[in-house]
């Protein structure tokens, strides 16, 4: 009993207290709504038209706004070896694991290259329909879990990995450094690019080519994260 | 009737009030649940519907009807009569490191949890004298 | 030269790592010590050959696109938190021996994305940019400090994670609030269109804005979790929490409440918010025992007292403000870096350690920081107190001149209490020394505490310009608007 | 038909993520997280922004359900 009411008097506060002030702030935003104005990013959306790149937002996502984005590689690198640092485990045993079935195994094995290539895809079309690197970089990684999670005996590479990380990651800042030797701007697009050549592969310069760069980096870094996740629940 | 209620529904003034209705509903949710709850993933789980709401709300007020999505296609050969952009980026960002963080905090109450079997935040008391 | 370095090299370095490693532990430590001597070389040039603000634009031009700005306030963070942070590495280099860290090569990884999002949170003129480095900067700390893997190194990480989170979520909110209204993320724009804004609006901004922010510069009440982090991280980390991170956030904080919300209202809030969190932070510090937290309330008195400076939107005031700031970035420097050596040595936190300390040249250098922080005439800290305490005089701020001055008086009953435990005639245990670089490095950083407390003109032109720039709104527009 | 749709949703995802938040079963909740993620999608979706939709979908939903499951197999129960 005592309890009971213990429970329901946080509930209770914490219940006024959020009610408070969800309705403070949804009461002046009722009275504010904002209205369609002239912003950055229509400004943005016309300059797109000499980029290349059919999918504005990652024109957006990789020139306009790149040195975010190259930003939330960073957070997504640092994120990954801490997760390592944290979850490192001593031993490699696989003795409490449940043996998979036969199906399982067939499928997964079946299924795995179809996702890597529709990760792939999802990578490369980035700039020309919906996706991306980071997308298509998680979508391989969602093939690399199907994997371990079927098959006792896979593992990934570490060296293999790290090598792609630290290729992706270089180049990345690398390919930055080169526009602000080439065309005088961090991340500039020094490659040819314009609007003629909408719908190649190639197009947009060096936005196709960071995007490729980013989803090989969040590829390895997910796959990096889902390892050491996993491999954790092996060990105890 | 039924129609006069889906046009009513429809006006842009109606459509940016039940986004933001909406999105502050889940915020609470979020909020409430970040207050009351004390078990660490659904520590996480809160701020996760927190971080949604605020994504909810900021695309869903940027977004304008009847323009299309901000990208080129079969009937779109120019960029005019599209969507904001930026919103979507700077969500597209926010989005993935929200899931860095919240992988990394997981693995740190992993490690916690091992080391001491705690999982709620109310028994967290390592430091209290 | 170009101010993208300061950021682009420390991110190549850590995505490099794995190259570095190649060359044993070793390598990754001396080519991150060399990237950090080089980098502030860098800034020293940069500051000897800048005869006007720098802008450089990254991708497209501002409005559109993100731009650094290096003006003389940002090149004067920018040469604090490179030269600190290349002290506490050469520090480091010694102190990793005696206590080997699991993995040291990430140690090095974290403190360089430190210094990279400490230096893109001062140049950056784009709000959005602001928030990824906030979390680049917020993310690597949660690391630094569970990186133990202690019970309580990942408690305090854990929940400087979720404060983090909580933090990052208002932020978010608050940039979402100003592109639905403004329809920019350009600080400048952002700032001439601000005050036409509904104040309904305007409050909500300024209030997600302070609490995104305020739960990072440990302002009252949103500090309460504060302490934790300081108890349960390692004493090292702690030396780089006090005087990097928080400061870059500090500066952050205070560039955007001068650009937006010049309000006297809002600002006078602020002022006495400062005020009451000193006495808060000062009075709780009283009853402390374990040195980490100690140490901890003191720098949250300190921040308040940075926040009464910045607040008073005055020349002299932000004057006073940087020297304190400067003053308590160094003094906590060498306080905490000591620290780790100390507990190192003695395996206990307790403030009984200064009884058993055998080391006249530590003792020597932790007093000269103390009486610094404490605002003792001829140490750095006297000269941004006594200007802070003129100016507010000047204003006839009266019932805020008392509460700083009783703040202050509380402050030096606890540090005069350590000073007592240091000269008490216990037994004392065998002598302890450091090594040369060690020493080199804790010496170099409480001379500058001297030479700034004894001739504070050989800087006084450079602070007084760069707080007459960190004022100066008008000029920032143009510098950022102008370039296209 | 938006509007509707709309109100539909936002309805749905608010019910979903209040038993999400106080289900005492860790399990149960982090299926209806999942549920609260993908409404969010459907939203998105309906907001014309296709780009922000995927990454919800598979970083939000997929690899965040995911870390919750993982984290659900070492934290253990609610006590």
């Amino acid at each position: 009993m005592n309890i009971k009411r213990d429970i329901s008097t946080t509930t209770l506060s914490s219940f006024t207290l959020s009610a408070f002030f969800v309705l403070t702030v949804l009461s002046i935003l009722l009275q504010n709504i904002p209205q369609k104005l002239f912003s950055a990013g229509d400004s943005l959306l016309k300059l797109n038209s000499d980029q290349g790149v059919a999918n504005a937002v990652t024109t957006v996502v990789v020139y306009f706004r790149g040195f975010d984005t190259l930003g939330e590689i960073a957070v997504l690198f640092i994120a990954s070896f801490g997760i390592g640092l944290m979850l490192t485990s001593q031993t490699h045993g696989d003795k409490n694991k449940v043996k998979s079935n036969f199906m399982l195994q067939l499928g997964a094995r079946l299924l795995f290259p179809i996702i890597i290539l529709f990760g792939v895809y999802v990578m490369t079309f980035g700039h020309l329909s919906v996706g991306g690197g980071f997308q298509g970089g998680v979508i391989i990684a969602s093939a690399v879990l199907l994997m371990f999670v079927s098959s006792n005996h896979f593992h990934l590479s570490h060296r293999v990995v790290e090598v792609l990380e630290t290729f992706a990651g270089i180049s990345y800042v690398m390919i930055g450094l080169i526009g602000l030797i080439v065309v005088d701007s961090f991340l500039g697009n020094f490659l040819p690019h314009n609007i003629s050549q909408l719908g190649l592969l190639l197009s947009g310069g060096i936005v196709p080519i960071i995007y490729i760069i980013i989803g090989i980096k969040v590829g390895s870094e997910m796959s990096l994260i889902v390892q050491n996740m996993l491999q954790r629940s092996d060990n105890d | 009737m039924i129609e006069g209620i889906l046009e009513y529904l429809n006006q842009t003034e109606v459509i940016k009030t039940i986004v933001i209705l909406g999105s502050m509903g889940l915020f609470f949710v979020g909020l409430f649940g970040l207050l009351s709850q004390r078990h660490i993933i659904k520590v996480f789980i809160s701020i996760g519907i927190m971080e949604i709401a605020v994504f909810i709300l900021f695309i869903g007020l940027s977004f304008q009807k009847g323009l299309t999505a901000p990208m080129l296609g079969d009937a779109h050969t120019s960029f005019v009569q599209m969507n904001d952009p930026i919103p979507h980026a700077m969500i597209l960002t926010a989005i993935v490191i929200g899931m860095a963080v919240l992988a990394l905090g997981i693995s740190f109450a992993i490690e916690y949890y091992k080391l001491t079997g705690k999982n709620r935040l109310d028994q967290m008391n390592e430091m209290k004298h | 030269m170009s101010s993208i370095y300061f950021i682009a090299l420390p991110l190549l370095f850590g995505f490099a790592t794995p190259i570095f490693a190649k060359f044993g532990k070793n390598g990754i430590a001396y080519s991150s010590v060399l990237l950090q001597a080089s980098l502030f070389l860098l800034s020293i040039q940069l500051f000897v050959t800048m005869d006007k603000s720098i802008i450089e634009v990254i991708a497209i031009a501002p409005p559109l696109g993100i731009a650094l700005i290096l003006d003389n306030v940002s090149i004067f963070f920018v040469m604090l938190f490179t030269f600190l942070v290349l002290m506490g590495s050469l520090y480091y280099l010694k102190l990793r021996e005696k206590n080997p860290y699991q993995n040291e090569a990430k140690f090095f990884i974290l403190i360089n994305m430190l210094l990279a999002s400490a230096i893109g949170l001062v140049l950056s003129s784009d709000i959005f940019n602001i928030y990824v480095f906030f979390e680049i900067a917020g993310i690597s700390a949660y690391i630094l400090s569970a990186y133990r893997k202690t019970p309580k190194a990942l408690e305090a990480g854990l929940k400087y994670l979720i404060t983090g989170a909580i933090a990052s979520i208002f932020l978010v909110f608050a940039i979402a609030l100003i592109y639905l209204h403004l329809g920019t993320l350009n600080l400048a724009l952002i700032s001439q269109g601000f005050t036409a804004l509904e104040s309904d609006i305007k409050l909500l901004i300024s209030l997600f804005l302070l609490i995104g922010f305020g739960l990072k510069v440990e302002i009252f009440p949103l500090n309460f979790w504060v302490t934790d982090i300081y108890e349960g991280s390692d004493a090292f980390t702690d030396a780089f929490f006090s005087a990097v991170v928080v400061k870059a956030y500090l500066f952050v904080f205070f560039h955007i409440v001068y650009l937006f919300l010049p309000h006297k209202e809002f600002t006078l809030f602020l002022l006495y918010l400062g005020a009451v969190s000193m006495l808060i932070a000062e009075i709780v510090a009283l009853r402390q025992t374990n040195l980490k937290r100690l140490f901890a309330y003191s720098s949250l008195g300190q921040v308040g007292l940075l926040f009464v400076a910045f607040s008073m939107q005055e020349a002299v005031s932000i004057t006073a403000g940087l020297y304190i700031l400067l003053a308590h970035s160094l003094a906590k420097m060498v306080i905490f870096l000591s620290l780790a050596s100390l507990f190192e040595k003695y395996k206990k936190e307790d403030i009984s350690l200064f009884k058993e300390m055998n080391s006249p040249f530590l003792r020597n250098i932790i007093i000269i920081s103390m009486l610094s922080l404490l605002g003792i005439p001829l140490l750095a800290g006297f000269v941004g107190k006594f200007l802070l305490l003129k100016s507010i005089a000047f204003s006839g701020l009266f019932v805020l001149l008392g509460l700083l001055v009783l703040a202050s008086l509380i402050e030096s009953v606890y540090y005069f209490k350590i000073i007592g435990f240091m000269f008490s005639k216990e037994e004392r245990g065998e002598k302890f020394s450091l090594s040369t670089l060690q020493r080199a490095v804790l010496l170099t950083l409480t001379l500058g505490i001297i030479l700034i407390g004894i001739a504070p003109f050989l800087i006084s032109d450079f602070i007084a310009t760069a707080s007459s720039v960190m004022i100066d709104v008008r000029s920032y527009q143009n510098l950022l608007l102008g370039a296209n | 038909m938006i509007g509707l749709i709309l109100l539909g949703t936002f309805i749905a995802v608010i019910v979903i993520a209040f038993v999400a938040i106080t289900q005492p079963k860790l399990p149960d909740a982090i299926i209806l997280s999942m549920g609260v993620g993908l409404a969010a999608v459907v939203l998105f979706v309906l907001f014309q922004a296709p780009d922000v939709a995927l990454t919800e979908a598979v970083i939000g939903t997929g690899i965040g359900s995911l870390i919750y499951l993982m984290a659900l197999k070492h934290l253990g129960e609610q006590k």
